[in-house]
């Protein structure tokens, strides 16, 4: 049987802050076979959209084939995935990606913003001690479900609530440690988490983000530059939506 | 039910459907395998290769646009070693004919990947001299009759396959482009490229390519495509292979109609990975309901 | 709240907003007023006139493709007389700037229709050297440089008002014709016309227009124009005006930080007859989410 | 008040027979304007078809706002149209054209195929002596509606219901004569029925169709070739749109 999108059905959509939405579909396939930090390709209705959008995974339940997605309204086609309701369909391509490798090592889970998602999972499936740092602007969301499996520290760009400043400054104020770092999030604080798990020599793997259009590995969109001449490409590029878009820190250029 | 003939001519290779992929937006099958029988379809046209390896431009590579997107992936590419070694092999294990698209910054980077592939078992060469993301060359080939010919010619005189020259649809004259390279000696020709177009992000205030400019493929470009492959198929008497936007067998069958002998398909895999095959069905049930037996009644039958 | 300024300066005449009609589109503004509040418009361009009635070129004339449509109108219109009689009066009650779209199968015609013009209270003239629907003459002054410039010479000798040349797109280097159109004197350009296009209905294996072929516009074609305004603004010294698939301020946006200083809306108004006014007003609140006091600092702001 | 699109309500949508749909929608405006022979522009909410589609109206109630639209599915937009059901939106623009003028005269409603529901409301707002002519190719729509306004004869072009070929056929077989005639359907209808009001010298009224871009008169999209040389357009052409859809027989050339 070749592989070919999922019509999914959506059980519940919900609004978790302004602009942020968190919606469950049920799915034939899709949530048997995802892992933690792949992501799924989300296909609009309106056809002036034609190109995927690439969500993470938040939660997957493979008994229930239901998938928990949480995206930022941010253009069209989340703006038309944020007005779906109870029995609407979805057009689904997943999972796609590699995912976070589970290592049974002490770990930081860092998520900032709208990378916080794919940490949900992730924190359900490691099973090891787990710390988990997320970095808000103002207002929060996913804590409860994040504090369910482990120990959540906050940080916030106005310091409304936890650290005030980035998730780097949570890790240093809770004087945080770990044997293996996970992080999805703005390129900046990608950037500090890299360069932090170098300095402290910590395994370290970076969800990585960039514009897709296959999706799938064929068409070169979504390249990111890697450290060494890729095996695929024969050049410094890696593909973010095959051959990752988790990378271990140090393969990647950011 | 009637038996039908759905197996075209392309300068002497015998395709068992018209439908073929289009460069670049398919690799060189692996990823859509999973996807896609490889076996079902007309050809398989790689991914552009050079001489060796190109990184191709800095991200952001793509940008969506209504209904379609544009795109500057910039030719990356591993080199003509790699692709002999794994791409071929791999395409070897299919029942399907192999097209080997080509590209280069010069003539003699045309003529280095060809000639390479003289000692290859592959069907076709597509010969890209109309990529509008390449700063040296390229596109200026395709942009100039007179270098398309002189691109084709010393091609072909070092080609162990039939070529095709894909076309640039960034011309004033379509016809002109066309009659150039079959007077070079082109064994037929592909077209539509890609639209040279530009989005603009209001908000960063930058051009939401990294490239700035960037081709226009998918369905918004298919009126342009159908016009030109209409043109150039009277102007010439080769075959043409017509491109831009196919998504479906109507589209399919717009470009047989206008004169195409067989179509490839791009930018709608992005969004229906088996979209090659949903076409051959569809181009199937076309023939069925109208009586067709034979697909080659139907090349050109719009005039 | 901050003052703003939106109003612009096209070749002397100043428009109070940058967003103007696109010829061909909205007629004299008759039919639109029941929806349009005129007087907001920086300028209603005119459907193109010329020296007698046209007829225009039998239906179907027009025909849906996707994200734009294909248009045959083949410019009927009632002819300069009528014209000056019926329309020109129309839209002086209203406050907004006149710009005449003058079409022509020769120098000539085009010469006759703006010496006439010379005698009307109108603003600007737009001459349209690339209506693709014309047989004889239009689209070869669009698609030649040379001839081109001389089409501009000759009427901006006989011209009473400035004179805007309006650009095909379906040219192999749109700089080139932008440079030839300033060579001979133009005050100002406008591109892009429609991409020349053509559909099939494949059920009735006939063309979709009656025509054959058609003019694409619409959102599909916006990321063609945007390029072509870009590549055209760097090219000249003179204003352009840019149009091709805007719906909305966004689109408008783009077109102007990519050098626009005027931009028209065509095909929009036919699903969203208040598409003007809405760009307008979506224009305004970008410079004020951006605190952008005069227009003027977003014209060519991305370079 | 200018004019403008409207957000009109799905109230009902039944399926009368294979590919042929009746649908209810409440308009705020359109309705109370609405006259016989006048039609709306529907526009899609997949945005890649962005014309008009024009639909005549079938019946209006001015006091409720409702319009009654039937329609065949044909392509994308009609195709769309069919799968709304209660509750759902759907943007119009109207009432559009001219519509029949209603005379007090022994009137023949001559309907065919898709041509057919315009006669619904033309009939409900004609008080004199009617008969209407109506023509299948085999199943049939509308026959109860149209009969409760007057007399209905029916033909079918494969002879299952009424007269075995055309509406022309049924008047004839039912030897209908009449002062005044309204027509609509397709284009060879219309010719035979001009041909018959000219030979009888009857006022005959058609309603034309035509591929319409601004539905409003200002592209020249919609023309149709009139005996005279036009006023508005100095050369022989009208505008179906904004000086017909319907026209006097002798106005005409088809
Ligand atoms: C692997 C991966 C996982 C992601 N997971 C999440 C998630 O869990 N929650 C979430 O809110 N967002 C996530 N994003 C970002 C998300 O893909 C974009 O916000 C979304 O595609 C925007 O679509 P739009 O139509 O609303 O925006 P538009 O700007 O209208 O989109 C236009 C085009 O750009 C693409 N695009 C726009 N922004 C991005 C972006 N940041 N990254 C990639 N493509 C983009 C769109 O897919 C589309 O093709 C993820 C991105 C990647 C690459
Ligand atoms: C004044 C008028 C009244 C009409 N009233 C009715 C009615 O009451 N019931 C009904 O079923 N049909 C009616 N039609 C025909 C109806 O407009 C078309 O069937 C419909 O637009 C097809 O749209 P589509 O998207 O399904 O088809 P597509 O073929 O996908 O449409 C593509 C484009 O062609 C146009 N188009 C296709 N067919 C026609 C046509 N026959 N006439 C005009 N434009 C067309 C569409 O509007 C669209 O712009 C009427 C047409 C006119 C001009
Ligand atoms: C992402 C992408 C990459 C492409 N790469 C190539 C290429 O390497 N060589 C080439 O000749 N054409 C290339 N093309 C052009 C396509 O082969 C095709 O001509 C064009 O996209 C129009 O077809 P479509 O609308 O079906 O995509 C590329 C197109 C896309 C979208
Ligand atoms: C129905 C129609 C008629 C047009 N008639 C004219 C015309 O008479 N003169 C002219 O210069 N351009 C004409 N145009 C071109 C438009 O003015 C404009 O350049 C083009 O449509 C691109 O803009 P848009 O995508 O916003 O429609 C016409 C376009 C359409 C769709
Ligand atoms: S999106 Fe095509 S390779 Fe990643
Ligand atoms: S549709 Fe535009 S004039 Fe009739």
């Amino acid at each position: 049987m070749k592989k070919t999108k999922e019509q999914a059905r959506v059980i519940r959509q919900d609004c978790l802050m302004e602009g942020v939405y968190s919606m469950w579909i049920q799915t034939q396939q899709i949530a048997r076979q995802a892992k933690p930090g792949q992501f799924l390709s989300l296909f609009m209705k309106d056809q002036s959209s034609l190109l995927p959008r690439p969500i993470s995974i938040c939660e997957a339940e493979a008994k229930t084939g239901w998938i928990r997605i949480v995206y930022r309204v941010v253009g069209r086609g989340t703006r038309e995935l944020s007005g779906y309701g109870t029995g609407d369909t979805i057009s689904v391509l997943g999972p796609l990606g590699n995912g976070f490798p589970l290592k049974p090592k002490k770990a930081l889970l860092i998520g900032g913003g709208i990378g916080i998602p794919p940490m949900l999972e992730l924190a359900k499936s490691l099973h090891g001690e787990k710390q988990i740092v997320v970095g808000y602007r103002d207002q929060q969301f996913l804590v409860e479900d994040l504090q369910a499996h482990g120990a959540v520290f906050i940080a916030t760009e106005d310091g409304s609530c936890g650290t005030k400043g980035t998730v780097m400054d949570a890790i240093r104020e809770n004087n945080l440690d770990a044997e293996i770092i996970y992080a999805c999030g703005p390129t900046p604080m990608l950037r500090a988490v890299k360069e932090y798990a170098g300095q402290h020599g910590i395994e370290c793997y970076l969800s990585l983000e960039e514009r897709m259009a296959c999706g799938i590995g064929a068409c070169l969109a979504c390249v990111c530059q890697s450290t060494e001449i890729d095996g695929h490409s024969q050049v410094n590029n890696k593909r973010i939506c095959k051959d990752g878009p988790v990378f271990l820190s140090t393969e990647v250029e950011l | 039910m009637e038996q039908l003939n759905t197996s075209v001519n392309l300068a002497g290779v015998v395709l068992k459907n018209p439908v073929m992929t289009a460069s670049g937006t398919f690799g060189s099958g692996m990823e859509y395998a999973e996807y896609v029988d490889l076996n079902q379809l007309g050809a398989v046209v790689t991914k552009g290769v050079s001489n060796v390896p190109w990184p191709g431009n800095p991200t952001p590579r793509i940008a969506e646009t209504y209904g379609g997107m544009l795109n500057a992936i910039g030719l990356q590419n591993p080199g003509i070693d790699l692709f002999c070694q794994r791409d071929i092999p791999f395409l070897k294990q299919y029942d399907t004919k192999i097209i080997v698209n080509v590209c280069g910054r010069s003539i003699e980077d045309y003529v280095e990947v060809v000639e390479r592939l003289g000692e290859e078992d592959v069907d076709l060469l597509e010969i890209n001299i109309s990529c509008p993301n390449v700063k040296a060359g390229g596109i200026a080939f395709g942009q100039d009759p007179k270098l398309a010919q002189k691109v084709t010619r010393e091609v072909k005189a070092k080609a162990k396959q039939p070529v095709v020259m894909k076309l640039s649809p960034n011309v004033t004259d379509i016809a002109e482009m066309a009659k150039a390279v079959e007077a070079g000696g082109a064994d037929a020709i592909s077209l539509i490229n890609t639209l040279t177009g530009m989005k603009i992000d209001v908000n960063r205030r930058t051009f939401a390519l990294a490239n700035k400019t960037g081709g226009l493929s998918g369905p918004a470009i298919k009126p342009v495509a159908v016009r030109m492959v209409y043109q150039a198929s009277h102007a010439v008497n080769i075959p043409v292979i017509g491109m831009g936007g196919i998504q479906n067998g109507e589209d399919a069958l717009e470009f047989i109609l206008a004169g195409a002998s067989a179509v490839s398909i791009g930018t709608a895999n992005f969004y229906q990975p088996d979209a090659t095959i949903r076409t051959i069905r569809e181009i199937e049930a076309y023939m069925r309901k109208y009586h067709v037996t034979d697909i080659n009644e139907l090349i050109g039958a719009v005039r």
